[in-house]
């Protein structure tokens, strides 16, 4: 066994109403995914500002990734339309800046989704740890 | 290289504050040079006939300035906008920034403005004075016993190279045609670099963004950036940081900013003009313009007074986030 | 003095390099100059000067001056400072030179900064004359002479050659290192290089650009004149002039919380801010007049009033350059100072 | 390198009391970690106190410089750094640095004359010091008035030591005042410019003035009005400091640097400053 073998730390900002609920149904199905994903909890996935983001990555995270209600299910109606247009704009511009695509993520998962969760989580945090540390968007002062 | 002249615009000027149509004219004032004119308020014809001067570098958007002035004003403002500040002037007017009845609008065509920095590149320094013709320009330097003979276009801004409307979107009057909206390659640069690979793109912003010394002149000169208060001045924000005290911040705030006019942004490239560092932000702009095109249909911020900014706005069609890159890479 | 070819200066930067960081102003992508490290392959630059000015280097943008570890109710406060090694800045010109002067009197009187005063003890400058001043240079209005800049060494480039006199005992030591590299000469090119400097001055756009309406004791006579408004009425608030400028030296000391630790460090600042003077009460610079006013007051009037007259302008022409709408100490210096010089 | 000081790089510093002297103004008690004293100031100086991550903001020292055991910091709460000491316990650290500025020229203009101060609010923090100063070297000083109002009796900061100290002092005179009638409080109700008047001191004494910059002025006035001489009129002034050396510009007025050459200015000095404090 490796000892110092990399473990991506990813930031998941879940909405309350859906994916918050998702995440605690994959935790009481006793369903795995990585400790290294760490939940924050937002009323809304719209509730996440570009701001957020960047912010995370500043701080150590490796890749971050934004959970919603599916279109249309939005407890407020239609939070979730406009984290779409948001991130779609967003996620095209960390692109054309240079830093890499897989480390930033958009789904839907509802508070039935516990399995969909915990695939999305091992599916991203594989994607993240193939691409390693974050090196692009990394602040060297919040280094360790 | 314009057609309009200064004598035309003081005539129009001076004829309006003397029928009292308007109290005062936001203008180009004269500066030590040819080419170093500042914005500026007039309140008399004699003011005007003393320091009023129009030549290929009154670049400044003056759309951004009614905020403050129209306010100021006590009567109506005048103010000259070329095709492009009309689009920044019905954004403003659309998130209501400032008062539509303070402002007379005279639209003036415009025939792109110069890059002094262009003509610096061919002529050297020590300008001592810059002549305009037809189509050429005449400088004289310090260095060169005879004028020097440049051709106009050479020395174009960037964004008047890419000059995406002569049309005026909003006027009381005009002086001149109202134009037509004409085709321009202005996304070309963008397209180059999402053709690089991501590290040549990384290399490029890196390269473009470590330049930054964070003035905040894209910002403070940006119609669309008319916040009260900016969330990079506001110490409770986290974020306010005055400095670039290393990469990522030089990425976070260029990305914010970009970011936060996107939607909102009429290409007007005032950012990139005003940069000390030349660094092409209007880069980051179009980005966004392009992909709000792409995306969600062609948008022209701007083209309209009342428009609903495609940010702020849904269809319950859109497409993922995760589509888009999907949908670059079946193009490629 | 000495001298040697064109040629062998890339030689000579590699034998600086070989125990000093050699800093010169060097061609970037955009078109313009800045200060980069020298390494294999580095051109000296033809540009007159470099957008952001050498103040970089004694008083950095960013600098971090301690870092807290805090736990509990403790705090330990960790120093940061270590021993700096010796660095040459090469090819400063004249106006950049006089500025560091400008910023010794406010870090260097006492208390003295440590942060900058360490840098300064470090650092080596080789400064270079001018031969083609800008429309916007206007040095010789603050008594500098572009063709004779201070500096531990002077240095003069004509088409093929480059020519160095010592003028500090560092500027000796300097060149006895290179000098197996260059060959004693007398100065009659020089001389003939600093005539050529001074016709181009007599022609300069702002050679007469007159300073005394301004000076200490000048307060009262020039803080109330209508014509700030007039001045300000168009400024952005941006940085643009101080970030660029050589002499601008308010900072700002600011703590960043990296998650393990705290850093206190301090960046330039800029009185044009709104924020610059904001306290917990209030603000006593409400109005950007205001604050456009302290900048030159402070250049023009202050600064001089408690540094025996001398002014905290170089006259280097950045700001003339580089703000975007124009506006200037010299257009200030010609308004506030009622026109004497036209 | 590290043994060269810089006056940027503060002492550690704990609180090792909290007084709640009102609403919204607490004393804090400061001392070094071996229990020492700081650093010697004298009265009217200034420190900068700081939690790292919150910031660094300048309080006057409100202890005399003759208490040789520790300093006291009397501070309103009224932004980041303050309510961040308003919520902080007995045994925390925090950082300090200085002393700064100029401090009352009590050992020479004030030798031998009769004094009289006047506060208003949170401004009687400044005086303390001096007061207290002034009190410990009794015989160096003529007479003590001392006028002091706030908004209500429970605004009045330092309010025992006023009552049982103070007042008691021989030679010491204390007249308070609250802005509007209050149950409970039999003293005078009004502002202090027109309390002062309204007492009509002798004007052959020196003036220290502090309060919220519209008490200051209206004071003054007051004082020149029944006679008083600007030159002996002293005051002390506040603004945004940030390295309290005269290097990081931004308390400059005129061509003055507040924590440097200030805090305190005689009201004479004062004048010849461009309006901008």
């Amino acid at each position: 066994m490796q000892v110092n073998e990399y473990k991506p730390l990813i930031v998941a900002f879940c909405c309350n109403w859906c994916s918050y609920a998702g995440a605690d149904l994959a935790g009481n199905n006793r369903l795995a995914y990585p400790a290294d994903v760490k939940i924050i909890r937002v009323p809304c996935s719209c509730r996440v500002n570009p701001m957020f983001i960047l912010r995370a990555f500043q701080r150590g995270a490796d890749g971050v990734i934004i959970c919603g209600c599916h279109p249309g299910d939005c407890h407020y109606t239609s939070g979730n339309y406009y984290t779409r247009r948001r991130m779609a704009a967003l996620f095209s511009m960390l692109d054309f800046l240079g830093i890499e695509r897989e480390r930033t993520r958009v789904e839907w998962v509802s508070a039935a989704e516990g399995a969909k969760f915990a695939a999305t989580m091992n599916d991203f945090v594989e994607k993240v740890t193939a691409l390693g540390e974050n090196k692009r968007l990394e602040d060297l002062r919040c280094k360790k | 290289m314009q057609k309009i002249t200064r004598e035309q615009l003081i005539e129009k000027a001076s004829a309006l504050l003397s029928n009292s149509t308007v109290s005062c004219v936001l203008g180009w004032g004269m500066g030590e040079f040819d080419y170093d004119v500042t914005p500026t308020t007039f309140n008399s014809v004699e003011e005007l006939e003393k320091g009023f001067v129009f030549s290929d570098f009154c670049g400044a958007n003056f759309s951004k300035y009614l905020v403050k002035k129209a306010a100021a004003c006590e009567g109506k403002i005048l103010v000259f906008l070329k095709p492009c500040d009309t689009y920044s002037f019905n954004q403003l007017l659309t998130e209501h920034r400032f008062d539509r009845e303070k402002v007379y609008v005279v639209g003036i065509p415009c025939e792109g403005m110069a890059d002094i920095n262009k003509v610096k590149a061919i002529c050297g320094e020590g300008i001592l004075s810059i002549g305009s013709k037809g189509d050429k320009m005449t400088v004289t330097t310090l260095y060169d016993d005879e004028p020097v003979s440049i051709d106009a276009k050479e020395v174009l801004a960037e964004r008047c190279l890419n000059c995406k409307s002569k049309k005026h979107v909003a006027f009381d009057e005009l002086l001149g045609d109202e134009g037509d909206v004409i085709e321009s390659n202005r996304f070309d640069e963008v397209a180059r670099l999402e053709a690089m690979t991501p590290d040549e793109r990384f290399a490029f912003w890196q390269n473009e963004l470590s330049r930054c010394i964070r003035c905040n002149a894209c910002r403070d000169a940006c119609p669309a950036c008319t916040c009260e208060k900016c969330v990079f001045d506001n110490p409770n924000s986290g974020v306010e940081n005055k400095s670039p005290a290393n990469s990522f911040e030089e990425k976070l705030f260029h990305i914010i900013r970009a970011y936060h006019v996107a939607g909102r942004c009429t290409d007007c490239g005032e950012c990139s003009r005003v940069c000390p560092q030349n660094i092409p932000l209007h880069l980051l702009n179009r980005k966004f313009i392009k992909d709000i095109n792409e995306f969600y249909g062609e948008y022209q911020a701007g083209a309209e007074e009342g428009q609903r900014a495609p940010l702020v706005d849904y269809t319950t069609e859109d497409l993922e986030p995760g589509e888009v890159f999907d949908r670059r890479d079946s193009d490629a | 003095m000495r001298k040697c070819s064109l040629d062998k200066l890339n030689l000579i930067f590699a034998e600086i390099a070989k125990d000093a960081a050699l800093y010169l102003p060097a061609d970037q992508t955009d078109g313009s100059a800045a200060y980069k490290k020298w390494e294999e392959g580095t051109a000296l630059s033809d540009a007159l000067n470099t957008v952001r000015s050498p103040k970089d280097f004694f008083f950095p943008q960013t600098e971090d001056l301690m870092k807290f570890k805090t736990q509990g109710k403790n705090i330990d406060i960790i120093d940061i400072r270590t021993a700096l090694e010796d660095f040459v800045i090469f090819g400063v010109r004249a106006c950049d030179v006089k500025s560091f002067d400008i910023l010794d009197r406010v870090f260097l009187t006492e208390p003295v900064d440590s942060f900058y005063a360490s840098r300064r003890s470090h650092g080596i400058i080789v400064s270079m004359a001018c031969t083609r001043p800008s429309e916007t240079c206007f040095c010789k209005t603050f008594s500098i002479d572009p063709a004779n800049p201070a500096g531990d060494v002077s240095a003069w480039k004509s088409e093929t050659e480059i020519f160095f006199e010592a003028n500090t005992q560092k500027g000796e030591d300097f060149l006895n290192k290179i000098s197996s590299l260059t060959e004693e000469c007398d100065d009659t090119l020089v001389a003939t290089q600093k005539e050529a400097i001074n016709k181009i001055m007599d022609k300069l756009p702002l050679k007469n650009l007159d300073t005394s309406a301004f000076g200490g004791g000048k307060t009262n006579e020039l803080f109330d004149s209508p014509a700030w408004a007039e001045l300000s009425q168009s400024c952005l608030g941006c940085g643009t002039c101080t970030f660029v400028c050589p002499t601008c030296q308010c900072y700002d000391i600011k703590d960043f919380n990296t998650g393990n630790e705290v850093i206190r460090f301090r960046c330039w600042d800029s009185c044009m801010y709104s924020d610059f003077t904001k306290m917990a009460h209030g603000n006593n610079r409400l109005t950007q007049k205001e604050r456009f006013r302290q900048r030159f007051m402070h250049k023009l009037v202050y600064y001089p009033e408690n540094n025996d007259g001398l002014f905290s302008c170089v006259g280097c022409g950045r700001c003339l350059a580089k703000c975007p709408i124009s506006m200037n100490i010299v257009k200030v210096m010609k308004k506030i100072g009622g026109n004497k010089s036209e | 390198m590290n043994n060269v000081n810089d006056t940027l790089i503060p002492k550690v510093g704990v609180i090792t009391d909290v007084r709640i002297d009102t609403p919204d103004i607490k004393t804090f008690r400061v001392v070094t970690p071996d229990g020492k004293k700081a650093f010697d100031h004298m009265p009217g100086q200034c420190a900068m106190l700081s939690i790292p991550g919150v910031g660094e903001a300048m309080f006057s020292i409100t202890s005399s410089p003759t208490n040789e055991e520790y300093m006291e910091f009397s501070i309103k709460k009224c932004g980041c750094v303050t309510d961040w000491l308003h919520n902080a316990e007995v045994g925390q650290q925090i950082t300090i640095r200085g002393p700064y500025g100029k401090p009352f020229p009590v050992d020479d203009v004030f030798a031998g004359k009769d004094l009289l101060f006047i506060a208003g609010g949170v401004g009687l923090a400044p005086l303390r010091s001096v007061i207290n100063y002034c009190r410990h070297y009794r015989d160096r000083y003529g007479k003590i008035d001392i006028v002091y109002g706030s908004r209500s009796k429970d605004d009045l900061l330092d309010y025992q030591e006023i009552i049982n100290e103070w007042s008691t002092d021989s030679g010491v005179n204390v007249h308070l005042t609250i802005d509007n009638p209050q149950e409970g409080w039999d003293g005078h109700v009004g502002f202090v410019p027109t309390y002062v008047k309204e007492l009509g001191f002798d004007t052959n004494k020196v003036a220290v003035l502090c309060g919220p910059p519209i008490m200051i002025k209206f004071t003054l006035d007051g004082l020149c009005e029944i006679g008083f001489d600007k030159t002996n009129v002293y005051t002390t002034l506040e603004l945004r400091m940030k390295c309290g050396v005269g290097k990081c510009g931004r308390c400059n007025v005129g061509a003055k640097y507040v924590c440097k050459d200030g805090p305190v200015f005689r009201c004479d000095e004062l004048e010849e400053l461009p309006d901008e404090y």
